[in-house]
């Protein structure tokens, strides 16, 4: 028997640099970590809330540190790489028909970002920024 | 009709000779107006007839030619010569076996597209006597684009979730379980979701989208949805 | 060698295999289907058809004028018991696959649309964008997958007929990934091969159509008939050779010369209809043969156009909208920008006749029987006799679904009580194949390269015997081939492994094409009359006292065919003149 | 085929991707500018205390908190196997175990306030 089909191997731990696309799917993979890193700290938060005044205003204090700084600073770009490629994603996730024709999805995309901004600045808004 | 010399350089494997795979070299003068699977079959015509790999229409709609061409997956007959410079690399499609050369087994993504129920199993079954069961043009539309899938086979190629597990039953399958899932006629959304929606299914989809963008031109598979 | 014992064999797994697949699975759930096909399923060239499906629906049409349209397109060389059958099929078989999943464009109602066709007096072609035959083969395919009784045998490249007692009782096949042979038993075989247009150079045929199916017919004794008619479609990629489909002037475009005149008119099918708004059975939505013809004659003066791709005529779609062709002309749009680097919505396309379809095939009757009992034949690679002297656009696929099923009923009707096998003989007749394949491999006395071989024999179809063809240039023709059949013995196999050898492949599909190129010719060669598709420019009318008449070719080893005739069976359309001249007479 | 458990993850994990993607940015852009010294008004004790006191400000908390934090684990998970990493059970046990505690947590400090 002369068959022997050859199984070329998938690199588990660096099959990632075969390809940009991929690069970028795991770029925003990556974003995962941060935001669950932040999730963290803002139940950290919370306990402090609950703590009382004191607590709270040492939690806002400790923010300030310079680890701290750079530590939002990155989750502040995760937040957004996330928030872009997700709804980029969406468009394809979940098309959208109207009678006989579909959406075209940057128009998806668009009412995504458009609804962002408006909840962004809302809440700026509500906070007190500006 | 301008011409130009292309360099191929092509994975070849023969089981027979071969303990693994190793690349060839080919030159050939080729018109500026071909497509990769044009050069490869003047290699096999007049350089070398022991070069192995599928095609049949020319056209991108039987999907027989797909292989990975500078690294990406593509149907050799609708990769134009004109968009490259230099050594083009050609090699078999990525995450299936290779049997020689350029062909691969499709055994198990035969199995995968067989797996989803991909038939319509009647709401209501009605005899052909009493005609056609309406479907309004907004309707069809709802399912059009999923039923375009022409199974070349590229969007497994192009999925690393597919590559890494092999049992993710992938997009050409999860594609065809929703054409039939959105068809009207059709009642059989709960059977194909026993399927679909299992450990091999959909949730195994990470949404990388390197599915849609090796299928461009026929069909769009998807990453899974809600609905 | 391995044997596979099955009830019924069917070779070839495009739309007319696949129908009569299902067609026996439904009927007796009980038999054991071996489906083979040299392909998967999907790449079946039956794909590549883009128009759409001919079957009465709609209130304003009538089986009588689908039989006028058959009998007279086919320049009344259609046996019209068959067509009669066919038209009254047709409708069956199309809403069947609707049922099955086949996404058919549709009117806003919800029912089904028909668009217009060459050669139909009226809007019959049911139609599912420019990807019909796609869609067919999908929707077949998909719903095949349900019936466990059907085994498929992928991907093995069929041989020989194994032929005891005068009956056929199965096959051998060589399963191509390990290049090993077996041999099916079965109680009947059903040939599903599709035809072998690439015996030409120039041809909207896949790469797997080389007509073995036909050819292991005609070697094993069944005739080969009406060989000699090759059909032409007007509309072809100059370079590639795709297909741009008939819809294209269904939907309203328009051939125009280098002067820009619609030369249609100056060839029996005027007088000019308005641009934009086609006329069914007229001027754009004339027939294949004629209109192919005239651009013949166009090229004789002078006319056509002079592109990078050899001489042209332009097919003009302008007016059609970029709305409206995105809506019904995407894949011909999309081919004409990748291919051609063409955008039809914004220029006309240079195009060329090229060779699309071959009406003769393996000589069947109504029943799709072949004159070998338990050999059966559907689809392309047969000729029941639907489509006479030339086929209409969209009657191919419904042909395929209609004599796909017919095929699976006679085979069942045909094993009924049928005496056991001769397991030896049938042993015996296998082993000559292996002896034959064996044969191959141990040459060594080659001299012949494959390419050159090939090469010289699609150079001589197209030259001898292309859209006009003389005596003398058939003779020769006809001597070419015959040598090639000799030299064909000396051709060197190259590659000798076992695995995959695509090489062996072209070796086989190269004796299947030129058995078959010589029917043509040869056939070809006798028919000294024009008729549709066969046009002799030294016999320019039709003959019907000496040709009304099939061609059936025997095959004789390396010897010419033996030619001899058939009449055509006429029941109520006695041949008249082909009249496409719209309502303006 | 076992059913898989997967889908009982994958929609808390697709509602807390649109949670996040647009949720998070803006709360990060406000601890970032406390970072950076200009706390704005609406993070003093307060007005903080006001909104988690509140019967929907507190729903609204859990919920962002909760489905971020489901979201995160499962996308960590994803990608510890992208990485290589297969011990996927393990992995998830740990990941969605810890998801959960730290969701019961936040609820408890937001019933104390």
């Amino acid at each position: 028997m002369s068959r022997n089909p050859l199984i070329r191997e998938v690199p588990p731990t660096s099959w990632y640099f075969r390809h940009p696309l991929y690069l970028r799917y795991m770029s925003r993979e990556i974003t995962s970590i941060f935001i669950g890193a932040y999730c963290v700290l803002l139940v950290v938060g919370l306990q402090r809330l609950a703590a009382g005044p004191a607590a709270w205003e040492g939690f806002v204090t400790a923010l300030q540190s310079p680890a701290s700084i750079v530590f939002q600073f990155l989750c502040l770009v995760a937040a957004f790489y996330h928030a872009a490629t997700w709804f980029n994603a969406t468009q394809k996730a979940m098309p959208l028909q109207i009678g006989e024709d579909f959406v075209p999805g940057n128009v998806i995309s668009g009412a995504h970002y458009a609804a962002w901004a408006v909840l962004s600045v809302v809440v700026l808004f509500f906070t007190g920024v500006f | 009709m301008k011409e130009r010399l292309v360099q191929l350089e092509v994975l070849r494997y023969n089981p027979d000779t071969d303990t693994e795979a190793r690349f060839q070299r080919y030159e050939v003068t080729c018109a500026e107006e071909w497509v990769v699977l044009d050069a490869l079959n003047k290699v096999k015509a007049d350089i070398d007839p022991t070069l192995n790999y599928r095609w049949s229409c020319h056209m991108a709609v039987c999907g027989s030619c797909g292989m990975m061409i500078n690294g990406e997956p593509k149907l050799s007959c609708h990769t134009f010569l004109r968009d490259y410079e230099g050594v083009i690399r050609v090699e078999p499609l990525v995450h299936f076996p290779v049997e020689r050369d350029l062909v691969t087994a499709p055994d198990d993504f035969m199995e995968k597209l067989k797996r989803v129920k991909p038939y319509i199993i009647p709401k209501e079954k009605k005899p052909i006597s009493e005609g056609e069961y309406k479907q309004t043009p907004a309707q069809l539309m709802k399912f059009r684009q999923y039923s375009m899938c022409i199974n070349c086979m590229l969007c497994y190629a192009a999925c690393p979730e597919y590559g890494l597990t092999p049992h993710f039953i992938g997009p050409a399958a999860l594609t065809l379980a929703h054409r039939y899932n959105q068809d009207s006629r059709d009642g059989g959304r709960k059977e194909r979701q026993e399927v679909v929606a299992t450990h091999e299914g959909v949730w195994e989809c990470t949404f990388v989208g390197a599915c849609s963008e090796s299928a461009r031109r026929t069909s769009t598979p998807r990453a899974p949805c809600s609905r | 060698m391995e044997t596979i014992s099955t009830d019924v064999a069917i070779i070839g797994a495009g739309g007319a295999g696949l129908r009569a697949a299902i067609a026996l699975a439904e009927t007796d759930p009980k038999l054991r289907i071996a489906l083979i096909s040299k392909v998967y399923p999907m790449r079946s060239h039956t794909c590549s058809a883009e128009g759409g499906a001919a079957g009465v629906i709609k209130p304003d049409d009538s089986f009588d004028l689908h039989f006028d349209d058959t009998a007279g397109g086919g320049d009344w060389l259609s046996d019209q018991d068959c067509v009669e059958y066919f038209i009254h099929e047709a409708p069956k078989e199309l809403l069947q696959l609707e049922h099955w999943g086949c996404p058919w464009n549709r009117e806003a109602d919800g029912s089904v649309a028909v668009r217009p066709f060459g050669g139909m007096k009226k809007k019959r072609t049911w139609f599912a964008a420019d990807k019909s035959g796609f869609h067919i083969l999908h929707t077949l395919f998909q719903t095949s997958l349900q019936f466990p009784s059907i085994t498929r045998y992928d991907e093995f490249f069929g041989l020989d007929l194994l032929i005891d007692e005068g009956r056929c009782q199965g096959v051998t096949a060589m399963e191509m990934r390990s290049g090993e042979l077996r041999q099916f038993h079965a109680k009947a075989v059903i040939i599903a091969g599709g035809g072998g247009g690439r015996m030409f150079p120039f041809s909207t045929n896949g790469a797997i159509k080389t007509g073995d199916g036909m050819a292991m017919a005609y070697r094993a004794g069944a005739p080969l008939k009406d060989m000699e008619f090759v059909q032409y479609h007007p509309t072809g990629l100059p370079n590639t050779g795709s297909l741009l489909t008939e819809a294209c002037r269904g939907e309203g475009g328009i051939l125009v010369n280098k002067n820009g005149r619609r030369y249609l008119q100056d060839y029996g099918m005027g007088p000019e209809t308005p641009v934009g708004k086609p006329q069914l059975k007229t001027m754009e939505l004339g027939p294949r043969d004629r209109v192919s013809q005239a651009y013949w004659h166009e090229l004789q003066k002078g006319n056509t156009v002079s592109t990078q791709w050899g001489e042209c005529v332009l097919l003009d779609m302008r007016h059609l909208g970029e709305k409206y062709i995105d809506e019904r002309l995407p894949l011909v749009r999309e081919l004409c920008a990748s291919y051609l680097q063409v955008d039809i919505v914004k220029d006309p396309v240079p195009i060329r006749p090229v060779v699309h379809y071959m009406m003769g095939g393996i000589s069947t009757n109504t029943k799709a029987a072949t004159p070998i009992p338990g050999l059966f034949a559907a689809g392309e690679c047969a000729c029941v006799s639907l489509n006479g002297a030339n086929r209409l656009g969209s009657n191919s696929l419904v042909e395929l679904l209609v004599f796909g099923r017919r095929a699976a009923l006679s085979a069942i009707e045909h094993i009924q009580g049928l005496p056991a096998a001769n397991t030896k003989a049938l042993n015996a007749r296998a082993v000559e194949t292996q002896k034959r394949i064996d044969g191959l491999y141990a040459r060594t006395n080659g001299t012949e390269s494959m390419s050159g071989v090939r090469k010289e024999m699609m150079d001589t179809m197209e030259k001898n015997a292309g859209i006009y063809r003389t005596e003398e240039g058939l003779q020769e023709g006809v001597k070419i081939i015959h040598d090639l059949r000799q030299r064909y013995d000396k051709v060197i196999l190259t590659d000798k492994s076992k695995v995959f050898n695509t090489d062996l492949f072209q070796m086989l599909e190269l004796g299947s094409m030129l058995d078959c190129a010589e029917a043509v010719t040869v056939g070809a060669l006798a028919r000294k009359e024009s008729r549709g598709a066969h046009q002799r420019l030294d016999y320019a009318e039709r003959d019907d006292n000496k040709f009304l008449r099939h061609t059936m070719a025997y095959f004789k080893g390396l010897e010419p065919p033996r030619i001899d005739y058939l009449d055509v069976v006429i029941t109520k359309s006695p041949p008249g003149v082909r009249d496409y001249s719209g309502d303006h007479k | 085929m076992a059913k898989s458990h997967k889908p009982v993850v994958w929609f808390p994990f697709a509602a807390g991707g649109t949670v996040i993607a647009f949720c998070i940015p803006v709360i990060v852009l406000l601890t970032f500018l406390a970072a950076l010294g200009n706390v704005p008004a609406g993070l003093s004790y307060e007005k903080m205390h006001a909104f988690a006191g509140n019967g929907l400000g507190k729903l609204i908390i859990f919920g962002v908190v909760a489905l971020s934090l489901w979201s995160s684990a499962h996308r960590l998970r994803c990608t510890c196997y992208d990485f290589g990493i297969r011990a996927d059970t393990l992995v998830a046990t740990v990941l969605y175990i810890a998801a959960i505690v730290l969701s019961i947590a936040a609820a408890m400090f937001l019933l104390r306030i």
